[in-house]
C-alpha cells in the first residue's frame, strides 16, 4: 500500500465535507461537516507520518482533536446562545448584515 | 544576572501575557460586585503595558544569549529545539498586539459598561488574544504558530459574543465562528501535506528541504501551499475568502472591530510571513505570483465594495481588504533572495497599518455613539480631526504612517520587477479614493442633520488612546522628514526594527 | 536748456500734468457732487490750469527744439534722452530710450500744438462736468503716452505708447460711463485696437526671431531697420503686414474701423484730438517711421495702399448719409486715413505724413467747431434738428466752413494741397485704379463737407426753438477754433506744388528721414502734374455744389437726395453692414460659446463623473450581489478561490 | 550652516501654526501677521542676499534617514526665489485680509498652507517635493471646506478628486524613480542633482510614463485644460484668503514643478511633447478667457482669468526658450500680485454689493470712486497694459511661443483681445451704467483697505516699469536652463529665418 | 495485499458514511453517520501504522467530541419545526457537492502526480505510546501547552457567552 489511496480517500472525506458545508443550512450540520473535514486533515497527517516514518505526525493529528474538540465546545455554546434568542438552527436566518 | 536566568529572559513577556490572562481569570469573580475600582481593567491595562515596555527594553537592549544574525543587528533566541523562536519580529509583534489590546482596552471597557456587554470575561480573552498574538510571533514551528492563531481566533470569538444582547453581535460570532473553522480546516489541510513534503512542520526544516525539493514532493508542497495561502488569505480577508469580514466587523462592537482589523490581520501577516519568507523561502518563485493574484483581486474586489457601501463601518471593512491587497503586494514583492527591502516595508506597513485602523475605529465608535459622522468636527473636534486623519493615512497621504508604508510597499513592488503590480496599487489608491473623501466631507459637512452640540463626552481612556494612536499616526508619518539628530529618534527606531525584523527572515 | 531736457519736457510735462490732475481727481472723488452749471469750481479751475499748462509747456518745448532743429544742419536734427533699462530677453535689451528726429519732430509739433489747443477748448466744453479733473487726468495722460509713441526708439517702448494711447482712448470715450452704451463703445474700441495689437506684436515677433541667427536679435528700430535689407522679402512682407494689421486697428483701416464711429460717443475734444488728429494717425507714423522694411516689401505696400483707397472710398460713402454731426466728421477721418495710407502704398511717404498734419488741423478744426455747435444746441447732435445756425454763430459759423473747405479739398486750403499731393503720387506710381478711386472718394468728400455745411449752417433752422437758444461759448473754446481755422487755412503753404510756384518745403524737411526714398510727388512732370491737379479740383468742386445744392434749400432732409436711391442709401448709412457681418462672423460666435461654455463644462464634467463613478458603481452592484450575507455563499465563494488555488498549484506542480 | 535662512522659512510658518492654535481667538490674526511678516522678512533677506547668477544658493544639506535618501538639500535660485517672496507676501496679504473673526484653525492652516508652498518651493529633493506637494492640498481643502461658500462641498469635490489622481500619477513616477536608484546604487537618493545621471540609461517608453505622471500632477495644479475644471468652482467657493493664496501661489507650483522636476529630468521626452503642451496651454488661455466672457459671478470671471493667465505662464514654459522661460517666470510673479489684488478688489465691491452676482452690480464708479479706480488699474494690469505689470511677462511668453512656433504665437495671441474683452466686460458690468436703484450704499475704500491695495498696486507699476527688479534674478537661471533645449530653440529661429 | 484489501474495505464506508453524514436532514442521523466514518478511520489509522492515534480516535473523537455534539441536540430538544427548512436540500447538495467534486478532482490530479511506493515496514513501535508520547512531550511540548491554553480560552469563551446571567 502506498501513498495514493489514503490521500485520495481523505481528499474526498475533505471534498464531502466542503460540499456538505456550503449546502447544508442547519448548524449542527454545518459544524460535523468541519469534523469531517479536520477528520480528512488527520488522516492526510497520519499517511505522511507513515510516509516519513515521522511521529510528529501523530502528535499533530492529536493536538487537531484537541483543537476541533475546543472549536466545537465554542461553537456549541453559540448555538446555545442563539438557539435561546432565535429559537432556531438555520443559518440563513442569519442574514441581517448586508448592503 | 544569573546566565541562565538571562537566556530566558526574552520570553518574559509572552510569559507575563499568559499568566496576566490567567490571573485575570482568576479575577473575573471580582467583578460581579460591579468591580467599582475597576480592578479587572487595570489589571489587564498593566498587563499589557508591562508586556509592551519589556519588549521593548528587550528589544532596545539585546539581551545576553542571543546572537546577532546578519548585518542589521537582528537577533534571535531558539528554545525548546526551535519551538519557540524570539527575535526583532516576534518583539515587534508582542509590541504591536499588546499595543492594540492597550489601546482598544479603554473602548471596550466603556462599551461593556453601556451594557449588554459581559464584562468579566472581556479582560481575560482581550490577554488571551494578545497572548495569542504573540504565541503567534514566537513560535518556532508552522503548528504552533497555527495554533496561537487559534487561540487569538477564539478569544475574538468570544470577545465579539460576549456581547449577547445584540442579535447582530451573535449573527456575527456565528458567521466568523463557522467560516473560520472552515478556513482552519484548509489551513490544516495545507499543513498537512506540507508536512508531507517535507517531514517536519518546523520553519527551520521547511526552509532547508524547501530550497531543493525533487520534483514529487515539490508538487506536494504546491497543493499544501495552495492551502496554506487560502487560510491565510481567510485570517488577512483577502478575495475571494473576505466575505465575512464585512458582516464581522459590522456585526462586532466597534472597538472589538477595531482589535480584529488590526491586531488579528497583523498577526495573520506575521505568521505568513515566518511561513513565506522563512519556512517556504524555496518557493518564492511559486507563491510571487499566486499571491500577486490576490492582491490584485483584494485591490479590486475591496474598492468596488468599499465604493457601493453605506455604513462607514462596512467602508472601513472593505477598506481593510483593500489594505490587506496592499501588505500583499509587499509580501509578494519580498519572494527571493532580495526581498529584504519588501520585508522592511511590509513591517512598517503593518505597524502604520495598525495605528491608523486603531485610531479610525475608535474615533468611529465615539462619534457613532454621538450623533454618527455627519458634522461632526463641529460637535468632536478633535475627534473628528483624529479620524480625519486617520483616514488620510489611510488614503496614504504624506506626513501620516500610512504614506510611509504605502511609499515603501509601492516601492518594494518595483524594485521586485513587479512594476505593474505597483502602478495597479496606485490605481487602487485612486479609485479608494471614492470612499475615503466623501468620508471626510461628510465629517467635515454641515448638513444640519446631526446634533449642533457634543451631547456625549468621550471617556479618558477614549480620548488619550485616541490621542496616542493619531499622534503616533503623525509621529511616524514625519519620520519621513527624519533628518538625522534633530528630529524624531521613533521614527529611526522604527526602520531599524523593521530592518532588522526583515533581515531576521533573511539570513 | 539742452536738447535732452527740451526732450524731458516735451515728455514729462504732460504726464505730471496727468498725475497732478489725477491728485485733483481722486480728492474730489470723495467730495460731493453738486450741480453748478457751467461755470468752474477751484478746483476744477486747478485741475484747468494744470491740464492746460502740461500740454503747453510741451508744446513749447517741442516748438523751441524744432525753431533750434530748423538751424541745424540736416544731419544733427536729433535728440536722444536715455532713461536707462527697461528690460532684457535673450540677447535683447529694451531701453526707455526716446528720440526726437525730423519726423518725430513734425508728430511731437503736431501732437502738442493740436492738443494744447484742444485742452483749451475743453476748459469750456467741460466746465460744470462733474468729473472735470478726471477727463483733463485723461487728457494729459494720453498726450504723453502718444509722445511715447512718437519717439519711443525701440519698438517695446513704441508699444507702450501705443497701447498707452488705446487705454487713455477708452478711458475717455467711456467718460460718460453711467450711460452703459458709451462705456461699451470705449470697450468695442479698447478690444478692435487689441486685434490690431496682436498684429503689431506679431509682427515684433517675427522681426526678433529673423534677427536671432545673426545674434542681433533687437526690437531697437535703428538695429532692426538697419537689419531689414538682410530679410528675404516675403519675410519682410510677412513682417511688413504684421506691423500693418497693428496700424490697421490704430488707423481704422477697413474692417478693423468699426470702432471709430462708435468712439463718438466719447466727449467732442476726445473724438477731435484722439479720433482725429493724433491717436487714430499712429498707423500712418508706424509705417512711415518702419519705412525701410516697407520699401524691401513691395506687396506690402501695395496691400497697404489699395486698402487705404478700399477704406477712404467706403468711409466717404457712408459719410454722405450720416445723420449725426459727430458721426460725418468721424466717417470722414476713417476715409482720410485711407487717404494717408494709399500715399504710404504709393511710396510718399512725406506726403502721407503732410496729409497727416494738414489733417490734424482741419479735422480737430471741424471737430472743434461741431462740438461748438452741440454745445451751443446743448448736446443736440442729430442733423435733423440743425440748420440755420450761420447767423447765430458767427465764430463757429466760419470755423465749420473753413474746416469743411479744407477737408473736401478746396483749393487754396491746406486740404487740398496735401490730397492733390496724394492723388498726383498715385498716378506717378502707376496705381491708375488708386488714382480714380481717390478722385472719386475726393469728390465724395466735397459732397458730404458741403451737404454738412448745409445741414447745419446754411438754410432755416429745422428746429427754430433749439436754433434760437444757441450762443456762442467763451473765448476759450473760440481761441483754438481761430487758431486752427489758421492752421487749415495757411498749412497747404508748407508744401505748396511746384507747378503753382511752392516750394514743397515739408518734403525736403523729410527729406533726411525717408532718404533714399523715392518721393513720387516730387518727380513727375508739371503739366501732367497741372492737368491732374485740375481734374481733381473739378471733380470737387462739382461735389461740393451737388452738396451744397442738394441740401442748402429749405426743406432739406438727411434722406437721400434721390429717391430711386434709397435702399443703397440706408445700405451705406449702417456702414455697408461691415459692422453687422464682423459681428456675425467673430463676435457671435465667441459670445455664444462663452455664454454655452460653462454649462456645457458643468453637463461634460458631470456627465464623465456620473459615467466613472456609475461605471464603479455598477461593477460595484455586480459584486456587492454576491455579499448576500449568507454564510455558506462566502464559504462558496471561499471553496472557489480554494478550487482555484489548488488547481493552479497542480498545473504549476505538473510543470 | 543648520539654521540658516531657508530652514527658518521652512519651520516658522509650522510653528507659528502650532502656536496659533493654542492662542485665544483675539490674538490670532494679530499673531499670524506677525508670522507671515516674519517670512516676508526671511525672503527679502534671502533676496538681498541673491547673487545674480543662475546657481543654487542659500544650500543646506542634512543627513537623511537611508530609507528615503542620503542628505535633504534646501535652496534657492532664480526659479523659487521670486516665488518664494511672493509666496510670504501674499501670505502676509492673506492673513491681512481675513475677517476678524476667524478663529484660530482657519489662521493655523493659512500659515499651513504657506509652510507647505514653501517647502515645496525649497527642497531640492523629490521625495521632498512630493511629501510637500501632497501636503499643500490639504490647508487648500480645508480652508474651502470649512469656511467657503455655500456650495463647497460640490466645489471641493472634484478639485480634491483630481489633485489626489495628479498627485498619485507623480507618486508612481516617484516610486519608479527610487526604486530604480536603489536598484542601481543600493541605496536611496531623490536628490535632484543627481537623478538626472540615473536616469539617462532609462528606456525611452520608461521616460515617457514616468514623465506623463509628472505632467499629470503639473498639469492638475497649473490647471491645464482639460484639467481645469475643478478650478472656477473652487475659485469661486473659497474664502478671500484662501483664494489669493490659491491662485496667486499654488497654481504657480504647477509649472514651477514642470521647470524643476518633470523637465529637467526628461528633457528628450519635455521637448517631444512640448509642442503638445503648448498646444493645451494654449487652448486654455482661450477656453479660460472664454468662460471668463460668460461667467455671471465675479468670482467666477476672476477664477477663469487665473486659468488663462496660468496658461500663459504655460505657454512660455512649453515653448522650450529662454526668452518664453524668462517670460514665464515673471508672469508667475506679475500674476501673484495682479490676481491677489483682483481678487481682494473684488471682494471689497461684493461686501459693499451684498451679492457677487454681476447682475445685481453697476455704477459702481459712481458710487465707490476710488474701489473703481483701482479695479480698472489691476485689470489694466492683468490685461497686459505695457508699463504694468502683466506686460513683459506676456510679451516675452508670446515672443518665445513664435520660437516654439508662429502658430502658437498667433494664436495664443488671440487671448490678449479675449483677456482685454473679459476684464473690460467685467468692468463694464459692475463699475459703468446707471446705479441700479436697489444697490446698497457704503462707504468707499476704508484706510485699512487702502494700506493693503495700495502696495500691491504700486507693485504693478513698479515692475511694469522696472521689471529688472525681478528679470535680473530670474534671467540668468532662464538663459542657463532652457539651454537644455538649446537645440530645439535655434531650430525654431532657423525656421522662422527660412519663413 | 490484506491491508489494501481492508483499507478499501474501510475507505468505501467512510466515504458513505460521510456522504450520510452531510446528507441526513435531521442532525442526530448526521451524528450517527459521522461515528461511522471515525471509527473506519480508526481501522485506517491501524493499517497506517498509528494504533495510538486509531484508539485516541475512537475514544476522544466518537466517545467525547461527538458526544458532546449529540448531547447539546438533545438538550435544546431540537424537534423538527425547530431544524433549518432545507427543502431544497437535494439541489443544493447536488450543487455542494459539485463543486466540492471540483476541489477533489483537483487535489487527486495533484495526489495521483505523487509516485506511490509501497510504505517501507514501520519499525517496531512505531505510532505506539512511547513513541507518541516522546514526541508530544520531550519533542513538542511547546504546541501541546497552546492547546491547553487553547482549550482554557475555550471554555471562558464557551461559558462567558452560554451563561445566562450577565454581569
Amino acid at each position: 500500500m502506498g501513498l495514493q489511496a489514503p490521500l485520495l480517500v481523505a481528499a474526498a472525506l475533505f471534498s464531502i465535507g466542503v460540499g456538505g458545508f456550503v449546502a447544508r443550512r442547519n448548524v449542527f450540520s454545518l459544524l460535523m461537516c468541519i469534523e469531517l473535514m479536520l477528520n480528512a486533515v488527520n488522516l492526510v497527517f497520519v499517511t505522511f507520518s507513515r510516509q516519513w516514518l515521522a511521529p510528529e505526525g501523530h502528535v499533530t493529528v492529536l493536538l487537531v482533536v484537541a483543537l476541533a474538540a475546543a472549536e466545537a465546545a465554542v461553537a456549541l455554546a453559540i448555538v446555545i446562545m442563539l438557539f435561546r434568542h432565535r429559537e432556531t438552527l438555520d443559518v440563513d436566518v442569519f442574514a441581517s448584515m448586508k448592503e | 544576572m544569573n546566565p541562565q536566568f538571562a537566556a530566558y529572559l526574552p520570553l518574559a513577556p509572552l510569559a507575563l501575557l499568559v499568566l496576566g490572562a490567567l490571573l485575570a481569570l482568576l479575577l473575573v469573580p471580582a467583578s460581579r460586585q460591579g468591580d467599582p475600582e475597576r480592578t479587572l481593567p487595570w489589571h489587564a491595562g498593566m498587563v499589557l503595558a508591562s508586556a509592551l515596555i519589556l519588549a521593548l527594553t528587550l528589544w532596545i537592549r539585546p539581551v545576553l544569549g542571543m546572537d546577532p544574525v546578519g548585518p542589521s543587528g537582528a537577533f534571535r533566541a531558539s528554545y525548546l529545539g526551535g519551538a519557540i523562536t524570539v527575535d526583532s519580529l516576534s518583539l515587534l509583534l508582542v509590541v504591536l498586539a499588546s499595543a492594540g489590546g492597550l489601546l482598544t482596552l479603554p473602548l471596550l471597557v466603556n462599551a461593556s459598561e453601556r451594557g449588554g456587554f459581559a464584562y468579566g470575561e472581556l479582560h481575560a480573552l482581550l490577554l488571551f488574544a494578545v497572548s495569542g498574538a504573540g504565541m503567534v510571533g514566537a513560535a518556532g514551528d508552522m503548528f504552533t504558530g497555527f495554533l496561537g492563531l487559534e487561540v487569538l481566533a477564539i478569544s475574538v470569538y468570544g470577545l465579539i459574543g460576549l456581547e449577547r444582547s445584540r442579535p447582530r453581535a451573535q449573527e456575527a460570532v456565528l458567521k466568523y465562528l463557522l467560516l473560520g473553522a472552515f478556513a482552519s480546516a484548509i489551513m490544516l489541510l495545507g499543513m498537512a501535506f506540507l508536512f508531507g513534503a517535507s517531514g517536519s512542520l518546523s520553519f527551520t526544516a521547511l526552509q532547508k528541504s524547501s530550497a531543493h525539493l525533487p520534483p514529487a514532493r515539490h508538487a506536494v508542497a504546491l497543493l499544501g501551499l495552495a492551502a496554506v495561502a487560502a487560510g491565510l488569505a481567510f485570517k488577512v480577508a483577502a478575495v475571494p475568502f473576505h466575505m465575512w469580514s464585512a458582516d464581522v466587523y459590522e456585526g462586532a462592537s466597534t472597538p472589538v472591530t477595531g482589535f480584529m482589523a488590526t491586531v488579528v490581520k497583523v498577526t495573520a501577516f506575521v505568521f505568513g510571513m515566518r511561513v513565506l519568507l522563512w519556512g517556504l523561502a524555496g518557493l518564492g518563485q511559486d507563491w510571487q505570483p499566486l499571491l500577486a493574484t490576490l492582491a490584485v483581486a483584494s485591490m479590486l474586489v475591496g474598492n468596488l465594495m468599499a465604493i457601493t457601501q453605506s455604513k462607514p463601518k462596512r467602508t472601513l471593512a472593505f477598506s481593510s481588504v483593500v489594505h490587506s491587497g496592499y501588505m500583499l503586494v509587499g509580501l509578494s514583492s519580498a519572494a527571493g533572495t532580495s526581498g529584504v527591502g519588501a520585508a522592511e516595508a511590509l513591517v512598517i506597513y503593518l505597524v502604520a497599518y495598525l495605528l491608523t485602523n486603531l485610531a479610525a475605529f475608535a474615533c468611529l465608535d465615539i462619534l457613532e455613539r454621538d450623533g454618527g459622522l455627519d458634522g461632526a468636527v463641529s460637535r468632536h473636534p478633535w475627534v473628528a480631526s483624529a479620524f480625519i486623519l486617520s483616514l488620510l493615512s489611510l488614503v496614504g497621504f504624506p506626513m501620516t504612517a500610512g504614506f510611509l508604508g504605502k511609499y515603501l510597499v509601492f516601492a518594494s513592488a518595483f524594485e521586485a520587477g513587479l512594476s505593474w503590480l505597483g502602478v495597479l496599487a496606485i490605481f487602487s489608491s485612486i479609485l479608494s479614493l471614492a470612499y475615503y473623501l466623501p468620508l471626510i466631507f461628510k465629517l467635515m459637512g454641515s448638513s444640519g442633520r446631526g446634533p449642533a452640540e457634543a451631547v456625549l463626552v468621550p471617556g479618558r481612556g477614549e480620548s488619550i488612546s485616541v490621542a496616542v494612536s493619531s499622534t503616533l499616526v503623525v509621529a511616524i508619518g514625519a519620520g519621513i522628514l527624519a533628518v538625522a539628530g534633530w528630529m524624531v529618534p521613533g521614527a529611526q527606531w522604527l526602520a531599524q526594527w523593521a530592518a532588522q525584523a526583515g533581515h531576521i527572515l533573511f539570513p | 536748456m539742452s536738447h535732452v531736457h527740451l526732450l524731458g519736457w516735451i515728455l514729462f510735462a504732460p504726464l505730471a500734468a496727468a498725475v497732478l490732475n489725477a491728485i485733483v481727481a481722486l480728492r474730489s472723488a470723495r467730495l460731493p457732487r453738486e450741480a453748478n452749471g457751467h461755470s468752474l469750481r477751484p478746483r476744477d479751475q486747478l485741475s484747468a490750469m494744470v491740464g492746460v499748462g502740461g500740454p503747453l509747456a510741451s508744446a513749447l518745448a517741442a516748438w523751441a527744439l524744432g525753431f533750434d532743429f530748423l538751424s541745424r544742419d540736416r544731419a544733427l536734427r536729433l535728440v536722444e534722452l536715455d532713461l536707462g533699462p527697461w528690460f532684457s530677453f535673450g540677447q535683447a535689451h529694451v531701453e526707455w530710450l526716446f528720440r526726437v528726429d525730423a519726423l518725430s519732430l513734425v508728430m511731437v509739433l503736431v501732437v502738442t500744438t493740436v492738443g494744447t489747443l484742444i485742452h483749451l477748448y475743453s476748459i469750456g466744453y467741460m466746465a460744470g462736468d462733474t468729473g472735470f479733473p478726471r477727463f483733463f487726468t485723461w487728457l494729459n495722460l494720453f498726450t504723453f503716452a502718444m509722445l511715447v509713441l512718437v519717439t519711443a526708439r525701440d519698438l517695446v517702448v513704441l508699444f507702450l505708447g501705443w497701447e498707452g494711447v488705446g487705454v487713455c482712448s477708452y478711458l475717455l470715450i467711456g467718460y460718460w460711463f453711467t450711460d452703459a452704451a458709451k462705456a461699451a463703445a470705449g470697450l468695442k474700441a479698447f478690444v478692435v485696437n487689441r486685434v490690431g495689437d496682436l498684429g503689431l506684436l506679431l509682427g515684433m515677433f517675427l522681426l526678433y526671431w529673423s534677427m536671432a541667427p545673426g545674434g542681433q536679435a533687437s526690437l531697437d528700430l535703428d538695429l532692426l531697420l538697419a537689419h531689414v535689407s538682410k530679410l528675404s522679402v516675403p519675410l519682410a512682407t510677412a513682417a511688413a503686414v504684421l506691423l500693418f494689421v497693428g496700424a490697421m486697428g490704430k488707423s481704422a483701416q477697413v474692417p478693423l474701423h468699426i470702432w471709430l464711429p462708435d468712439a463718438m460717443a466719447g466727449p467732442t475734444p476726445v473724438s477731435a484730438l484722439i479720433h482725429a488728429a493724433t491717436m487714430v494717425t499712429a498707423g500712418v507714423y508706424l509705417v512711415a517711421r518702419l519705412h525701410p522694411l516697407y520699401h524691401h516689401a513691395p506687396a506690402a505696400l501695395a496691400f497697404i495702399g489699395g486698402l487705404g483707397a478700399l477704406t477712404a472710398l467706403l468711409a466717404a460713402t457712408v459719410a454722405c448719409t450720416q445723420t449725426n454731426i459727430k458721426r460725418v466728421i468721424a466717417w470722414s477721418t476713417v476715409s482720410q486715413l485711407g487717404y494717408m495710407f494709399m500715399a504710404l502704398g504709393a511710396g510718399a511717404f512725406s506726403v502721407g505724413i503732410y496729409h497727416l498734419v494738414t489733417h490734424a488741423f482741419f479735422k480737430a478744426l471741424f471737430f472743434l467747431s461741431a462740438g461748438a455747435v452741440i454745445h451751443a444746441l446743448h448736446g443736440e447732435e442729430n442733423l435733423e434738428r440743425m440748420g440755420g445756425l450761420w447767423s447765430r454763430l458767427r465764430l463757429t459759423g466760419p470755423a465749420f466752413l473753413v474746416a469743411a473747405a479744407a477737408n473736401a479739398g478746396l483749393p487754396p486750403l491746406s486740404g487740398f494741397v496735401s490730397k492733390d499731393a496724394i492723388l498726383v503720387a498715385t498716378w506717378h506710381a502707376h496705381h491708375p485704379v488708386w488714382f480714380g478711386v481717390g478722385l472719386l472718394t475726393a469728390g465724395m468728400t466735397a459732397f458730404y463737407s458741403f451737404r454738412l455745411v448745409a445741414l447745419v449752417m446754411g438754410g432755416t433752422a429745422r428746429d427754430p426753438e433749439l436754433a434760437n437758444g444757441a450762443h456762442e461759448a467763451g473765448w476759450t473754446m473760440g481761441l483754438p477754433l481761430v487758431v486752427l481755422a489758421v492752421g487749415a487755412l495757411g498749412a497747404g503753404a508748407l508744401e505748396w506744388p511746384h507747378e503753382l510756384g511752392g516750394t514743397l518745403w515739408f518734403s525736403q524737411w523729410l527729406e533726411p528721414i525717408f532718404y533714399p526714398s523715392l518721393d513720387h510727388g516730387v518727380h513727375g512732370s508739371p503739366w501732367i502734374d497741372l492737368a491732374l491737379t485740375a481734374v481733381s479740383v473739378a471733380v470737387v468742386a462739382l461735389g461740393a455744389a451737388i452738396g451744397w445744392g442738394l441740401h442748402a434749400g429749405p426743406g432739406a432732409g438727411t434722406e437721400s437726395p434721390w429717391p430711386r436711391l434709397q435702399g443703397l442709401w440706408l445700405t451705406m448709412r449702417r456702414g455697408w453692414h461691415v459692422d453687422e457681418s464682423l459681428d456675425l462672423v467673430a463676435v457671435k460666435p465667441v459670445v455664444f460659446s462663452s455664454k454655452a461654455a460653462a454649462p456645457f463644462l458643468e453637463v461634460l464634467l458631470s456627465a464623465c463623473s456620473r459615467l466613472l463613478l456609475g461605471g464603479v458603481t455598477v461593477a460595484g452592484r455586480g459584486v456587492a450581489a454576491l455579499q448576500s450575507g449568507l454564510a455558506r455563499h462566502y464559504a462558496m465563494a471561499m471553496l472557489v478561490g480554494l478550487v482555484g488555488l489548488v488547481a493552479w498549484a497542480v498545473l504549476a506542480g505538473g510543470q | 550652516m543648520m539654521f540658516s535662512l531657508p530652514v527658518w522659512m521652512l519651520l516658522l510658518p509650522f510653528l507659528a501654526a502650532a502656536v496659533v492654535m493654542v492662542l485665544p481667538r483675539a490674538w490670532a490674526r494679530t499673531f499670524s501677521s506677525l508670522a507671515m511678516a516674519g517670512l516676508v522678512l526671511l525672503a527679502a533677506w534671502i533676496l538681498k542676499d541673491f547673487r545674480m547668477t543662475a546657481e543654487l544658493q542659500q544650500t543646506v544639506s542634512w543627513p537623511m534617514l537611508p530609507l528615503f535618501g542620503q542628505a535633504l538639500r534646501l535652496g534657492v535660485d532664480g526659479l523659487s526665489l521670486l516665488l518664494l517672496v511672493a509666496g510670504a507676501s501674499l501670505g502676509l496679504v492673506a492673513v491681512l485680509v481675513a475677517g476678524k473673526d476667524r478663529p484660530p484653525a482657519f489662521h493655523a492652516w493659512l500659515l499651513l498652507f504657506v509652510g507647505t508652498m514653501t517647502g515645496v518651493l525649497l527642497v531640492q529633493d523629490l521625495l521632498l517635493f512630493y511629501v510637500f506637494w501632497e501636503l499643500m492640498l490639504l490647508p487648500a481643502l480645508f480652508l474651502i471646506l470649512l469656511w467657503g461658500d455655500a456650495d463647497r462641498r460640490r466645489a471641493t469635490m472634484p478639485f480634491v478628486a483630481v489633485t489626489l489622481v495628479g498627485s498619485l500619477a507623480m507618486l508612481a513616477t516617484v516610486l519608479a524613480i527610487g526604486a530604480d536608484v536603489r536598484l542601481r546604487a543600493g541605496a536611496v537618493t531623490f536628490d535632484l542633482d543627481v537623478l538626472p545621471m540615473v536616469l539617462e540609461s532609462w528606456s525611452p517608453t520608461a521616460k515617457t510614463w514616468a514623465f506623463a505622471g509628472l505632467v499629470l500632477a503639473f498639469a492638475v495644479k497649473i490647471p491645464l485644460f482639460p484639467l481645469h475644471f475643478w478650478l472656477p468652482a473652487a475659485y469661486t467657493s473659497a474664502p478671500l484668503p484662501a483664494v489669493i493664496l490659491l491662485s496667486g501661489l499654488m497654481a504657480k507650483l504647477g509649472t514651477y514643478g514642470m521647470l524643476r522636476i518633470a523637465m529637467p529630468l526628461f528633457p528628450e521626452q519635455a521637448a517631444a511633447w512640448a509642442p503638445w503642451l503648448a498646444g493645451l496651454a494654449i487652448a486654455g488661455i482661450l477656453h479660460g478667457a472664454v468662460l471668463a466672457l460668460g461667467a455671471r459671478d465675479v468670482r467666477t470671471v476672476l477664477a477663469c482669468s487665473s486659468f488663462s493667465h496660468l496658461g500663459w505662464v504655460a505657454l512660455g514654459i512649453f515653448s522650450l526658450t529662454a526668452e518664453g522661460w524668462t517670460g514665464a517666470l515673471l508672469q508667475q510673479v506679475g500674476h501673484a500680485i495682479t490676481t491677489a489684488a483682483l481678487f481682494i478688489l473684488a471682494a471689497y465691491a461684493s461686501e459693499r454689493q451684498g451679492a457677487t452676482k454681476l447682475a445685481t452690480f453697476g455704477g459702481m464708479a459712481t458710487t465707490y470712486p476710488w474701489l473703481a479706480v483701482a479695479l480698472v488699474f489691476a485689470a489694466m494690469a492683468s490685461a497686459g497694459l505695457p508699463g504694468l505689470n502683466g506686460f513683459v511677462g506676456e510679451f516675452l511668453i508670446l515672443l518665445g511661443a513664435w520660437g516654439l512656433s508662429p502658430w502658437a504665437a498667433a494664436v495664443g495671441g488671440l487671448g490678449v483681445v479675449f483677456g482685454a474683452a473679459y476684464l473690460l466686460w467685467l468692468l463694464q458690468r459692475m463699475l459703468y451704467g446707471a446705479v441700479p436703484p436697489a444697490s446698497p450704499r457704503g462707504a468707499d475704500l476704508s484706510p485699512r483697505e487702502l494700506v493693503i491695495v495700495m502696495p500691491l498696486l504700486v507693485m504693478m507699476l513698479v515692475f511694469g516699469i522696472r521689471p529688472a527688479l525681478v528679470l535680473d534674478r530670474i534671467k540668468p537661471w532662464a538663459d542657463a536652463k532652457a539651454g537644455l533645449f538649446h537645440a530645439t530653440s535655434s531650430h525654431a529661429a532657423e525656421m522662422a529665418g527660412n519663413l | 495485499m490484506l491491508d489494501t484489501f481492508l483499507f478499501l474495505v474501510l475507505a468505501v464506508i467512510a466515504v458513505v458514511g460521510a456522504v450520510a453524514t452531510v446528507s441526513r436532514r435531521h442532525p442526530l442521523g448526521s451524528a450517527l453517520a459521522l461515528i461511522v466514518v471515525m471509527i473506519a478511520l480508526a481501522g485506517m489509522y491501524a493499517l497506517l501504522a498509528a494504533p495510538l492515534v486509531a484508539m485516541l480516535q475512537i475514544l476522544v473523537y466518537g466517545g467525547a467530541i461527538l458526544a458532546l455534539i449529540v448531547f447539546v441536540i438533545m438538550l435544546l430538544n431540537v424537534k423538527h419545526e425547530d431544524l433549518a427548512h432545507e427543502d431544497d436540500l437535494v439541489g443544493r447538495l447536488g450543487m455542494g457537492l459539485t463543486v466540492g467534486g471540483l476541489l477533489f478532482m483537483a487535489l487527486a490530479a495533484g495526489i495521483l502526480a505523487i509516485p506511490s511506493d509501497p510504505f517501507v515496514p514501520a519499525p517496531p513501535g512505531f505510532g505506539g505510546i512511547v513513541a507518541v508520547g516522546r514526541g508530544l512531550f520531550r519533542d513538542h511540548p511547546v504546541p501541546f501547552e497552546v492547546v491547553s491554553l487553547l482549550l482554557t480560552v475555550a471554555v471562558v469563551s464557551a461559558v462567558g457567552m452560554a451563561k445566562r446571567r450577565l454581569d
